[in-house]
């Protein structure tokens, strides 16, 4: 059960990472990307490592996310200018 | 065609590396013992933060150098950007940041508290401070950084510089960061709580100063 | 298999995805999220070898923790000269290498 | 302060934190005095290391390796050490003469660049190597970025994604040897690597040290270099060129010496191929380069090969490691005087095209001799440090008969002798046109001669070749 569990995490993170460099909307792909951080949060919650889990969940997915969507808006509001 | 060939460099990598890795013995050295039976001497019950912050604590004070070094350069880069007006102001994201506000204070300080003895610990509360900030900032209550001040400026450092005087206090005695056993724990706890206020603020500098 | 390894394997396959997409792609955010993917993929080998015999390891823990704070420092500081050379030149890529170099 | 190796780490990090405090006016003169005591503390450590005839340690929080984290240091490290202190010290003096104040974000970054190089040449732990590298690299990025116009910033940005590939490919590697071993401790370690270790930890030693060749922009990893190091302000590019590339080769060195030693003698041949490669292309691109600084930079690529040819040579008899030693020492001076001296030109004449220096050495005579003199030591004319590398390195590379090293060796000397000539011809003999004197501003002396000591520093050396390779022996 654990291992099925786990393998279909595994894919559903390769996937999400796949699709983050693919998508050829940039604003998508961050989007992808922070869907990427939260499911390595769970995959580290497997791992036994809440630690990492806290921190990727904060650090990873919230403020590199905050960080790159605040970046698009920015390109995007100037794109417009 | 360097696209191609990027690709299949990289697939064969991951195969011959995921070969490599199915078939290894036990590792010689047994860390996790080393640590278990250390960790009476090391000032804190949960061994995460006791590795973070005693075993491997040299690590972590150059990882806050490279934090604030990042800080400093984004500085230096975005103060050309010319200031972008303030964001328009949704009530519902007011209201809600208004009450979230507070209760991401007291997680911060519920997470520093329990970094001795459970998962949680200076970073986590750092970024919980730092979300905090952000999210009044995208609320529209508090506004992007500019240029900081005296009193900004040694906030970002002091957690840094606190690090940095203890290590260099403990030199007196011993070696670089060797914490008597019965000063560890407050020591540490020193450490780890102006950590969360400067980590709080580099954090959230990272993004208000770029915005 | 235990969970370890079927995550040590995922890094792999992640930090593959993720320099190949450093070296090809051109959007500068892009490839910075690219190299988030690959420091993601060193993290989960780093843990899920360590782990590989299902034991939590405090060490490795500890190290991701570090590396984690390093990857957004790094990953702030990439933000900050991309939005500065996007103001400056309108483009969301590097310019082609001005030093005559036949490698581009 | 009686163990010299940790205050070598907080030092640095004291005064650039002070630095981003006080601002640049105090903050230069905190790097100053702290740099001067750092080099007092590097030749403490030099005479420590070599009365012991063995590498210091210091176990970090007290716990000792391979639990806590372990500092050492060798002759090797001690030499790197001095080295880099002596080059920043007069650089800081130039750089606090060129920005004059108006660049802020100098002093703290030099600052922790210095602490990271330290710190980096004193570890012993695999991981925080990794930290003490990303230190070193985004500090460098930041340096890079300072000058502030789209073309700096494109080349720091190349710069940056250089340097992050390569350290992800040293950590993927460490995590692989933590997961096969248990430990990142070098000492720990060293026992434990064996010619017949599973597949995994051979991946982890290739990319360790191919990521440490993509950071020490050994060919055909170079194409970030010569933007990064031509672009930077003056001072930058002199630190860069002279020191930081440095950095990642000797860890390059230490890795392969160390835990790696069993496996690395299979593929030794590579590193002297890509060297060979870099010698000959970088000394080529620095003869067709028109920009003064890129043919400084590109020549830097050039040297940086020498140091990669001595890896199929090192042996018994220590001649191979011993130019390799030289060789550091030596190029890092000298390329820090021709860069400084090069920013002399620039600010002097506003312009930076190497057509641009016709007929200056009239009015910039110290400049120019400068320029000549760390040229000398680029060729490998005696006495020069330059030389005493280069003559051991060809005596290395006959003793094992590889006369095809010898051929580099000696092409690579000429080709230096064509591209630092090109500059004299200009300076020395060709007429300068009257319209361009009138913008010309008049030279500051200090910028000028801390150019001449680094560069008089690079030719002395040579005379001082024994101790350094008596400090070479301790421990390493």
């Amino acid at each position: 059960m654990g291992f099925a569990f786990d393998l279909l995490l595994a894919l559903a993170l390769l996937w999400s990472a796949w699709r983050t460099l693919a998508t050829p909307d940039i604003f998508r792909a961050v989007i992808l990307f922070i869907v990427f951080g939260l499911l390595l949060t769970l995959v580290w919650s497997r791992l036994a490592a809440p630690d990492i889990a806290l921190a990727e969940a904060a650090i990873g997915a919230g403020l590199t996310g905050a960080l790159l969507l605040d970046a698009i808006g920015v390109l995007r509001g100037r794109k417009k200018s | 065609m360097k696209r191609f060939a990027v690709a299949l460099l990289a697939a064969l990598f991951a195969v011959a590396l995921i070969a490599a890795l199915l078939e290894l013995p036990a590792p010689a050295v047994d860390l996790p013992a080393a640590v278990g039976a250390k960790m009476a001497e090391s000032g804190i019950a949960h061994p995460v933060t006791a590795v973070l912050l005693n075993f491997r604590g040299y690590d972590t004070l150059l990882e806050i150098g490279v934090l604030l070094l990042a800080l400093i350069v984004v500085l230096a880069v975005a103060a050309r950007e010319e200031a972008k007006q303030p964001a328009v102001a949704d009530p519902v994201l007011q209201t809600l940041a208004r009450i979230a506000a507070p209760l991401m204070l007291l997680a911060a300080v519920y997470l520093l508290w329990a970094g001795a003895f459970r998962p949680g610990g200076a970073f986590q509360a750092g970024a919980v401070l730092a979300a905090a900030a952000v999210l009044l900032h995208l609320a529209g209550l508090a506004a992007a950084w500019q240029k900081p001040g005296k009193c900004l400026r040694i906030g970002l450092a002091a957690g840094f510089l606190v690090f940095l005087a203890v290590a260099a206090g403990l030199l007196v005695e011993g070696a670089l960061l060797q914490y008597p056993p019965a000063w560890a724990g407050a020591l540490i706890l020193l450490i780890e709580a102006t950590l969360t206020v400067s980590l709080g603020l580099i954090l959230a500098g990272l993004f208000l100063f770029l915005s | 298999m235990t969970s370890g390894l079927i995550f040590a394997c995922a890094g792999v396959v992640l930090f593959a995805m993720g320099t190949a997409g450093v070296v090809l792609l051109d959007h500068l955010l892009r490839r910075i999220l690219a190299f988030n993917l690959m420091g993601s993929g060193a993290f989960l080998v780093l843990i899920g070898l360590a782990q590989r015999d299902g034991m939590p390891d405090p060490v490795p823990q500890a190290m991701v923790l570090t590396g984690i704070v390093v990857a957004v420092a790094a990953t702030a500081l990439a933000l900050a000269l991309a939005r500065r050379l996007f103001a400056l030149t309108g483009g969301y890529g590097l310019p082609q290498s001005e030093a005559k170099d036949g490698n581009d | 302060m009686t163990d010299p190796l940790p205050w070598l780490i907080l030092l640095p990090l004291l005064w650039a934190t002070g630095a981003f405090l006080l601002g640049p006016a105090r903050g230069a003169r905190l790097a100053l005095a702290g740099t001067a005591v750092q080099l007092w503390l590097a030749f403490a450590l030099a005479a420590k290391v070599s009365s012991a005839g063995t590498a210091l340690h210091h176990p970090v929080g007290g716990w000792g390796a391979p639990l806590g984290i372990d500092l050492a240091a060798d002759g090797l490290a001690a030499l790197l050490l001095i080295l880099t202190q002596f080059v920043a010290l007069p650089l800081f003096l130039y750089a606090r003469a060129y920005f004059a104040g108006k660049s802020p974000a100098f002093w703290p970054l030099a600052g922790f660049l210095l602490a990271g190089m330290n710190a980096l040449f004193l570890s012993a732990d695999l991981f925080n190597l990794y930290v003490t590298l990303e230190l070193v690299g985004l500090a460098a990025v930041g340096l890079v970025a300072m000058g502030g116009g789209a073309q700096q910033l494109a080349a720091a940005l190349r710069y940056l994604f250089a340097t992050l590939v390569g350290s992800g490919l040293y950590l993927l590697g460490v995590a692989l040897i933590y997961g096969v071993f248990g430990t990142v401790s070098i000492t720990a370690l060293t026992p434990l690597v064996t010619a017949d270790a599973p597949p995994a930890v051979w991946f982890a030693a290739g990319l360790m040290l191919a990521g440490l060749m993509a950071k020490t922009a050994l060919f055909p990893f170079h194409y970030w270099l010569p933007p990064a190091h031509g672009g930077a302000p003056a001072p930058v590019s002199a630190l860069l060129s002279a020191l930081v590339v440095k950095a990642s080769f000797y860890l390059i060195l230490r890795l392969w010496l160390h835990p790696f030693a069993p496996l690395t003698q299979v593929a030794a041949w590579l590193p002297a191929l890509l060297g060979g490669a870099a010698i000959l292309w970088g000394s080529w691109q620095a003869i067709r380069a028109e920009r003064l600084k890129e043919l400084v930079a590109w020549s830097t690529v050039a040297q940086l090969g020498y140091l990669f040819l001595i890896f199929p040579l090192l042996g018994a008899d220590r001649l191979a490691l011993h130019a390799g030693g030289m060789q550091v020492v030596a190029h890092g001076l000298a390329k820090a005087a021709m860069f400084a001296a090069v920013g002399v030109l620039i600010q002097v004449t506003g312009r930076d095209a190497v057509a641009d220096v016709a007929g200056v050495a009239a009015r910039l005579p110290v400049t120019l001799f400068a320029f000549g003199l760390a040229g000398i030591t680029l060729m490998g004319l005696p006495p020069s440090g330059g030389f005493l590398a280069k003559w051991m390195l060809i005596d290395a590379a006959l003793l094992r008969g590889r006369w095809d090293m010898v051929v580099v060796i000696l092409a690579g000397g000429l080709l230096a002798a064509v591209y630092v000539f090109r500059v004299l011809r200009q300076a020395f003999l060709l007429p300068s046109s009257g319209e361009r004197r009138r913008v010309e501003r008049r030279p500051v002396a200090t910028l000028e001669w801390t150019a001449f000591a680094l560069a008089a520093a690079s030719v002395l050396v040579g005379l001082r070749g024994m101790e350094i390779l008596r400090l070479l022996e301790a421990g390493t």
